[in-house]
């Protein structure tokens, strides 16, 4: 897998809808991307005057018969993304990262707006297979800056992508995690989220021994390990670079 | 493309194409994007004699059309770079030149010393480690401490020594006279400009606080030093900072470099380094001139 | 906005905002666009002691995303300076700044002299101009050339001086204590960037080959200057270089400054300081905040 | 004159027309335009992402019931300029500069596509006062560089501007410009035109002790008198800054 081709070009756009600052995206779909798979990742960037020069990291949903991923607008970079129509360009470059390593077969997906993309693609893929998933989904404060949008408004439309493609899907705020997680008793959790909601999963997690998989975030340059960018500090005192994951073991990351 | 010859003779060691990684910013794994053997040569991330972590994060921001960053040079010292990192770069079709820095100038030369056996095509020294001899400041700042550092690299090895110069250096063209007296074969110019990006409270963006600025803004800068060392001396030069186009490449050498180092733009596409040398075959084709031609050619 | 104060002191002297013009990219011209006495002052382009013309053109150039200029300070000297040009600044509401530079330090502390009793409400030395004395080499490049400079200038005057810096010099903390040390009330940090931009045929577009980078592109390499010399001295800063926005001068206080200058944007919009004024009043009344309160606030 | 107010601010456009490389654009006209004459500009910059820092100095047309100007496409500048479409703004700072000083009844224009906007000012504003005026216009080989359209295509479409406000239009070659000037005899003469135009035109003139004034073109950016960017050379020795011209006698400049 790590050998595999990397495709590093313009792609055009087949179809771009927002809604409730979250768009969702479709592209031509080049041979590389043939077998990617969820937890894997692309850096996309807009072709157009005055945006960031670096591509931002987004997850792979799917690769055929389009190139599909799904972002929410959060600054500079996805803003100008977000403008971007179909018919024109998006730089891409991909598939990037390793994909969930094997899961249980009942494994149970914790994730919140930010993390919404890598999480999905899991949810998809396994939906596709005939094996839908339960899901928590931690929801933001009604007052939580959401860009241009309200949180809530934004975590209902998120909400909607995983109610399509999941068994139970319990959304929950914050405080009510343990409550949800105790509800559904995981054996195994695959879970992306904000720190804060990471950082109590993963104290869960631990008191009860159960497995897990957590898939991160950070501002990243190269995306393939060159640059030393994208680094997350684990427990051990070590760092890894994100991009070489995106997933590790849920008991090794600091969460801050 | 393969028709035009682009080769180019950078103190001793011959590119097959005068378009190279600025360290730090490029790995193996662009295999995996191009061809490797295409690159004039293959440039790892600047290794350091002992292990060490880097800055924390973040180590990156975008400010003013570059980037500015504070990555530390994290590296896993001599031992697992020789073992681990080095093999994935071997026979890829390109030289291996490895860069090197140390922040005390005996550790350099035996970094330089041990890394001379290992069939590599040059050594690079990155001059803009803290130098801890001299209160912190980079050898590259100042033209007897940049001397220090390449003789003691000099005796150390038989290897070409490619010096990396700081556009920081009040007197440029005095540390290349520096480097070039004490043996250094050829000349990076530069490395990253000494730069500070503030968030919309008037917090540093990077943990390091200060960070180095690359790409676009430094290019103008970058392409002055590099046209009064030049005109200065005669020694190889490699233009570096903000080459990003064909454009760029044709004023590095119309400037004095003989070949030009990528690194901002290869983060931004990754593909960048194949571009360029494409475009350049393409240019010296149309216009019937080889890529020697091109360097100093207004002056 | 008249409701926030927005005054500063910059080296004994009291601006009203404090914003002023970059010199040698505004005039009193800039009255039949804004009321002049807006500004924290007036600083016309720098004088010289004798008549000069200048470069020849052409003389400036655009170059990532900032400015390259090369007028070589055309002046009409002294005598003429006085006569004709500076009247056209009186009675606007706001004080005169004079930029003066010199080639030879006994020819800069006569300028000086001169113009001290002209009202003026500070004098900023210009130590950008190559220094005869000294090989040709700005003054600002060195601290002890900068020390006898700004010695001799303060001998000859009691008007508070504002010296001027480069950020080409290897060491900005170094000649920012010399000048200092030899009497300086405040800095500006800094003037442009020693650059080069060639146009497709690998010809300078310049007519003087090399010139000055200003603009976006310097601002985090002034920025961390500025916060350099702020670490190290108690001594009011006015920063300079790519403030264009509000959040530029944001980072310019933050970093340590207490005033900005503004040059390429003064170019680019010529009301661009009034309306920084504005943003400024505003965000202090939105921010329940002093402009005082901004510098290095998050250090 | 010289201390009336300038405006520095954004203007709507009203109109945009490209033909043959050349742009007509309208603007609101603010007030401070009222009572701009021939040989003043303006500068104007487009608003939009990646366009130059500074604006493009433009001769004023007519200021009334809109701001209007016309640009032949260059570089940079006027190609981004070309694309600003109507709704959108276009920063725009002037009045600025001087009109042609007093000119006889019937004086002659020379110019060509490279300088017409002043000199179509000057056209436009006597045939408005009933008192059109000959012009004689230079035109280029066929095959010089003019963009993307033809020299030949692009010329012919500014003798119609003229054409359309002149009384006598003599198109010529540059070898044919003394045999022009010949035929008609002009007592004064209002030009602009390219240097090696200008360098036989002031030898003509000169010839014949036949009076005249030149606008002078070159880059700007503060646009008066500040900056001193501008500069041209004169036989004098000295140098003048065209900002605070743009019209110089026609014997004062060194035309290389
Ligand atoms: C492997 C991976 C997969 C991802 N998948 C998705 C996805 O499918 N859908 C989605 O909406 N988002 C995803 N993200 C997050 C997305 O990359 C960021 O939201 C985006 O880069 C922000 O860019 P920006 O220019 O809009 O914001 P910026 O202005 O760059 O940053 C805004 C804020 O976000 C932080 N930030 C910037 N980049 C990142 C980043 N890469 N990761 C975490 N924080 C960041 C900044 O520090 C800052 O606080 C993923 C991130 C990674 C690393
Ligand atoms: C007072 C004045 C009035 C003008 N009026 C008109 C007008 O009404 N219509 C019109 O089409 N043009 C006019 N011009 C010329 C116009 O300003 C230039 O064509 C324009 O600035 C070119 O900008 P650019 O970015 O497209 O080209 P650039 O890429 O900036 O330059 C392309 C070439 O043109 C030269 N050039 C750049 N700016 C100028 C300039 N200001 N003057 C002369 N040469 C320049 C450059 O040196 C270069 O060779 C006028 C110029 C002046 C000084
Ligand atoms: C993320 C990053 C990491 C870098 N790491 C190194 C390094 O380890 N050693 C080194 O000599 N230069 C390093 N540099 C500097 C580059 O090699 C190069 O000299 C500089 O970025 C200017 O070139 P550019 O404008 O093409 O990026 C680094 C630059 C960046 C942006
Ligand atoms: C066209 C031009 C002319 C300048 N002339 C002078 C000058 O006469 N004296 C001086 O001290 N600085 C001069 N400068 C430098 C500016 O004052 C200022 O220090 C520099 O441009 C950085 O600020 P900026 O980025 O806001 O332009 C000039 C700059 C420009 C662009
Ligand atoms: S983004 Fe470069 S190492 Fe991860
Ligand atoms: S454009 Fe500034 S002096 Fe003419």
């Amino acid at each position: 897998m790590s050998e595999a081709p990397i495709f590093d070009g313009d792609l055009k756009v087949l179809g771009a809808e927002e809604e409730a600052g979250v768009v969702m995206m479709t592209l031509e779909s080049p041979p590389q991307f043939a077998g990617a798979r969820p937890g894997q990742f692309l850096l996309a960037s807009a072709n157009r005057p005055g945006a960031p020069l670096l591509g931002r990291p987004l997850s792979i949903l799917s690769v055929e018969p389009e190139l599909r991923f799904g972002f929410g607008i959060v600054g500079a970079g996805t803003r100008v993304l977000a403008e971007v129509a179909a018919g024109e360009t998006v730089h891409v470059v991909g598939p990037l990262g390793h994909p969930f390593p094997d899961l249980a077969d009942d494994v149970l997906i914790v994730t919140d707006t930010s993390h919404f993309g890598t999480l999905l693609a899991l949810a998809e893929e396994r939906d596709i297979a005939g094996q839908r998933l339960n899901a928590v989904f931690v929801t933001r404060p009604d007052d939580a800056p959401a860009g241009a949008v309200g949180a809530a408004e934004q975590d209902s439309f998120v909400l909607s992508l995983f109610a399509g493609v999941c068994n139970d899907l319990i959304a929950t705020p914050l405080d009510g995690l343990e409550a949800a997680l105790d509800e559904i008793g995981p054996a195994m959790i695959a879970a992306g989220a904000s720190d804060t909601v990471m950082a109590r999963l993963q104290a869960y997690a631990e008191a009860r021994s159960i497995p897990g998989h957590a898939a991160l975030q950070a501002p990243m340059a190269c995306g393939i390990g060159a640059c030393l960018v994208c680094i997350r500090r684990l427990r051990s005192g070590e760092v890894i670079n994100v991009c070489e994951g995106p997933v590790a073991p849920l008991d090794a990351p600091v969460f801050a | 493309m393969s028709a035009v010859d682009l080769s180019v003779d950078i103190g001793g060691l011959r590119l097959k194409a005068p378009v190279v990684p600025a360290s730090g910013t490029f790995s193996y794994a662009h295999g995996r994007i191009f061809p490797l053997g295409r690159l004039g040569a293959l440039v790892p991330k600047t290794v350091m004699p002992e292990p060490r972590p880097g800055h924390p994060a973040p180590r990156l921001t975008e400010e003013a059309g570059g980037l500015v960053n504070a990555i530390g040079i994290p590296s896993v010292g001599t031992d697992a770079f020789i073992a681990d990192v080095l093999p994935r770069y071997r026979d890829q079709g390109a030289p291996i030149v490895v860069s090197a820095s140390a922040d005390r100038v005996d550790a350099f030369a035996a970094l330089v010393a041990r890394l001379s056996g290992e069939g590599l095509g040059a050594i690079e020294l990155n001059l803009s480690c803290p130098n801890l001899e001299a209160g912190g400041r980079a050898f590259a700042l100042d033209p007897d401490e940049t001397h220090r550092a390449v003789a003691a690299c000099r005796a150390a090895t038989g290897l070409p020594l490619w010096c990396k110069l700081s556009p920081n250096a009040g007197a440029p063209v005095e540390v290349a006279k520096a480097a070039v007296a004490a043996g250094g074969d050829a000349l990076i110019v530069s490395n990253t400009m000494l730069a500070l990006a503030l968030d919309a409270e008037g917090r540093p963006r990077l943990a390091n606080r200060t960070g180095g600025l690359s790409g676009a803004p430094v290019k103008p800068v970058n392409l002055r030093i590099v046209d009064e060392i030049a005109s200065a001396l005669d020694v190889p030069i490699i233009g570096c900072g903000g080459v990003a186009s064909l454009k760029d490449v044709l004023d590095y050498f119309a400037a004095g470099a003989s070949a030009v180092a990528v690194g901002t733009a290869t983060l931004s596409r990754p593909s960048t380094m194949i571009h360029l040398i494409d475009a350049l075959a393409d240019y010296c084709l149309t216009h019937g001139v080889g890529v020697r031609d091109l360097i100093r050619r207004a002056s």
